[in-house]
């Protein structure tokens, strides 16, 4: 293989290695924007933190889609139950945040 | 409906992964918080949307996941306007035990759908990298489900918080561990051709979960629940790799890091490691070693008249929070007290220590419920030597954070840990029901202090008399 | 196209838009790690910026061996005149760095 | 030589970047700053040692690219051990305008040689994308190679630091700008087949960079240099997307932000924007408006006795460098003042103005060269409440960042810039040649006050001589 094909504007590269990289360029934004969370809410970060991490929503609906067109029912029933777990949690997360962080106020002048 | 190219779909996800990290960044400060909030929402929607026309779902997938959503997000709303701020701890348990579950239920769907999730390779069977991540996110996603639920069921008080010591557990636990491991490795060398291994990976994690997490103390659960919350983001993060999917990989990696930093300062501000919380047994009911030979030694006993004319004449007064004003569901009180004592010309703010209460920002979410504006609200470092300074410290419900053993005797085990201050002010005023110890077990020497006066009582009922007497 | 295609483990996904999405994360960690730099350092900095900018050698590299390799002429020399200039600065850089840094000292005790 | 994988090569870069986002993350403290540098030179070397290796480079090209390496490297590392530290503004402008050039030739080279670049299309012409990467690169490259050269001249006194206005400059500028976004527009419609529009692209750049610095006066060139390195950062990235290189791509981001975040810190800690620092025309030798009435008003002048005695018998020194240290190279006879002080029993720390000198950091530099151990370096923030526990403020070779008139005077051109609170000590001493303006051109009230001696001289004889009288 020439280099040519190497270099290529990545085409060469498998999706796999950028997806690397950007999980370890990830986990240096998660380092840095979590310490720059001020302590008094950090009980809003745990619940918001849940609320996010839910976004493997994607993932549920992928299964119910895929069930439904054609793939197997087991995908289907554990996408959706999946699916209503998930929603509970962003539902919950982030109006669980959204009131918690409404009662930070600061002092009327 | 259409369907979007799988550039446009990935940079979309890529947008919504920016808007988590815009939603975190605003918690940076209590102003900037809340339109972080709305970005994390619009994120969510983004990358639900997205997916919804990447599947170009219709007919019957559109029923099953529309039901989902709806069940779901009903729920989910009706939970986060019903929980009492005092039930926050086991709110976050429980939330975490669905994103486990979630997650085990997708890995799940992927194994049987192979083909749908694009993981199949040319001869048919499931990659084995993709086994891998699967397997990762089904194994991580089941250990935070059953943990969380013995979590959440600890800090709900529907089991006891004592820790529950198996003969040989960590032998059991190793032996576990090692199943999962050769469990695994079967998988991805069946390519994927025999569910039963697939359901022995997950029967085996559900246990593992609840065998780790049982030894530990109901105190201790704070810290399991934020290793969980990392757990559960690292969960993400493989599956995110399975599908090729942008927000879920850099949402993984986001989540992954908070619980793990989250999980660092608790720790940390406890001066205890890591290893000892998570190998368990401590925070149970047995007392610690100072327990045995405790004599009764004088202390000073306040009533709430006494307290209120100290208060009244004192000039500055700084209120250290504890574990106790959530118990007692004090915060609405006490803001009444201040605010009383603020009428009377007394400056009033309050003390905060990182692992005041039972989790992070716990006692900073209560005062806020109460209306106490958070600028009167300061952290340790900021408000340590003000102390001094002080007339009066009232420390309501707290006990550990204001311990001065963790100063002066080294073999206290909370020895090295920050504390507040409190022995500096003019006069210390602690509202406690007992003389009893808190988390850590440990006597408290403050109380026993010339300047100290105990006010034994619930902290709602002390404080309540005390403004019926200002 | 069925969305399995589109799926894929991001196979169907263009490098441009993985190193896209790697770009913006970068940036995040350089507003970050850019912050996090003590004031007292910002000479060195500006140094040491300088000499990993100078990564672009990469392409300088790739630019002589594309020359030699059949490529046109002009791509080898601008290639090797573009290798030594990243040198002067790799080498001038990081070196002048080393030396700023090796200056920074506690007091003793 | 063996061939690397694609894929081996990507990660390898990766790992490069991630050991440059260490290497800046260490600049965090001087302890860890080393260890950042070691980790920044393994990066190159792994970044340099992969091409090679993915190039298969062999034959003439391993004589030319090794070559340039030897010859380039050489000369960097001599520079290196000879530049004297009062020059460090002057040599990062050289090295960045090395960089820009360099980003030109590698766009060049691209260019002649699209094929082995990868970035040709199934019609043989050279894809749209990659053209418009290309192009952005030499664009930028070439605006930080000229303008660096300038910024260059301007600091090191090749060329008058006055600001030379042309007539209709802006309308100059965006004439060029347009033709730079037609040029590209052609270029990229050409498919690369004519090298006259990437040449006449180069040529316009290389002016437009010229005739953007030319207006910026010399004491603006910090706030140029920092902006030029934001840009090579950016020129580096868009040539990282057409080579698909990792490393380049999160360099190209780290420097871009660096850049652009120090000269954000610079215009802030001036209170200037930075729109009017690029438009030009500051800072030249024309006084500003302060200048026309100015009366002649008294002042105290003092000896190097007088200051030698005063700070004999003071308790706590505050010594507050400014550009005039670098200028009179007096920072080894600062530090010789302070140890004698410090002998006599005397407390002397240092207070640094964020802009104090003419680069970001400037002063830190020049005291580390002079052994200050880094702990009595103040910043700003750390130590204004601290004058007024001192009894001496002694100001060398500074101005602008002691001058009160940027707290109480509205009109001033420096009004709303944070200053050295000097006039809070007991006396301010004040070493400079004479009672002229400092950088921002304006009168500074502190040198009449009553509690201010000037000590008129060079600052590093004033400080020779006071260190005899000691
Ligand atoms: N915040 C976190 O993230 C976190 C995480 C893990 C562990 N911890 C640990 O939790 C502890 C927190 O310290 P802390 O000082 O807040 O709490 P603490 O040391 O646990 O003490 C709480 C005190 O509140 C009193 N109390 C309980 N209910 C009360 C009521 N209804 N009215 C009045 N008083 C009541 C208890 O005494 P009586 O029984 O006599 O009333 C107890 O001594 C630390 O040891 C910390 O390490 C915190
Ligand atoms: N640091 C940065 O990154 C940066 C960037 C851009 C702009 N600036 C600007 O630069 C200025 C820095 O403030 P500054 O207070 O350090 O400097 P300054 O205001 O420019 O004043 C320097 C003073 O040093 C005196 N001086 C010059 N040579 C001397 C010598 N050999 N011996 C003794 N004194 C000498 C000069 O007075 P005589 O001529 O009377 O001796 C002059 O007043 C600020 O206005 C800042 O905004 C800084």
């Amino acid at each position: 293989m020439t280099f040519a094909l190497i270099m290529a504007g990545g085409a060469a590269v498998s999706p796999i290695v950028f997806q690397l990289t950007i999980f370890v360029l990830a986990i240096f934004v998660g380092y840095y924007v979590v310490w720059s969370v001020t302590p008094a809410l950090h009980t809003p970060l745990m619940a918001v933190t849940n609320a996010i991490s839910s976004v493997i929503i994607v993932g549920a609906l992928i299964a119910v889609a895929a069930g439904a067109q054609g793939g197997s029912s087991v995908s289907t029933w554990t996408g959706a139950i999946a699916v209503a777990l998930c929603a509970v949690n962003i539902f919950g997360g982030f109006l669980v945040t959204q009131r918690m962080l409404a009662m930070y106020k600061k002092k009327a002048k | 409906m259409p369907e979007l190219s799988a550039n446009l779909a990935a940079i979309l996800y890529t947008v919504s992964a920016v808007l988590f990290i815009l939603a975190l960044r605003g918690l940076s400060s209590p102003e900037t918080s809340r339109r972080g909030n709305y970005y994390g929402m619009v994120g969510i929607a983004i990358a639900i949307v997205t997916t919804f026309l990447v599947a170009g779902m219709g007919g019957t997938g559109f029923l099953f996941a529309g039901a989902g959503l709806a069940v779901g997000g009903v729920v989910g709303a009706v939970i986060a306007k019903k929980i009492p701020m005092t039930d926050m701890p086991q709110l976050v348990a429980a939330f975490h035990s669905l994103v486990g579950l979630a997650a085990v239920l997708v890995a799940v769907a992927a194994f049987f759908s192979p083909d749908s999730f694009g993981i199949l390779n040319d001869e048919g069977t499931i990659k084995a990298g993709s086994l891998l991540e699967l397997s990762l996110g089904a194994a991580i996603g089941a250990i935070t489900f059953s943990g969380s639920v013995i979590a959440f069921a600890k800090l709900n008080g529907n089991m006891s918080g004592a820790p529950i010591m198996l003969p040989f557990r960590h032998l059991i636990n190793i032996a576990l561990g090692l199943g999962v491991a050769v469990l695994i490795g079967m998988l991805m060398k069946s390519g994927g051709s025999d569910p039963t291994i697939l359901w022995s990976l997950v029967a085996i994690t559900f246990i593992l979960g609840f065998l780790l997490i049982i030894p530990i103390g109901g105190a201790d659960m704070p810290v399991v629940v934020s290793m969980l919350n990392s757990y559960s983001g690292w969960a993400a993060a493989a599956l995110g790799f399975t599908l090729g999917n942008m927000a879920l990989i850099v949402t993984g990696a986001l989540v992954g890091s908070s619980g793990a930093i989250l999980s660092y300062i608790m720790c940390k501000a406890m001066n205890r490691s890591f290893i000892s919380v998570i190998l368990g047994g401590f925070g149970g009911d047995t007392s610690s070693a100072a327990g045995g030979d405790k004599e009764q030694r004088p202390f000073k006993q306040g009533s709430a008249e006494d307290a209120a004319f100290i208060m009244k004449n004192a000039s500055k007064v700084i209120i250290v929070p504890g574990y106790g004003l959530a118990v007692a569901q004090a915060q609405h009180a006490i803001r009444e007290m201040a605010d009383t004592l603020k009428e009377e010309g007394v400056d009033v703010v309050y003390a905060i220590h990182p692992v005041a209460g039972r989790m992070p920002g716990h006692m900073n979410v209560l005062l806020a419920e109460a209306n106490v504006p958070y600028d009167e609200v300061f952290e340790l470092e900021d408000i340590n030597s003000e102390f001094s300074n002080a007339d009066v410290a009232f420390v309501i419900g707290a006990n550990d954070v204001t311990n001065p053993s963790a100063k002066t005797d080294p073999s206290s085990p909370i020895f090295g840990m920050p504390i507040l201050d409190v022995d500096k002010a003019g006069t210390v005023l602690v509202v406690k029901r007992s003389m009893s110890t808190g988390y850590a077990g440990i006597d408290n020497d403050l109380f026993y202090e010339d300047k100290t006066m105990m006010l034994l009582s619930d902290a709602k009922k002390m404080v309540e008399s005390i403004i019926k007497t200002l």
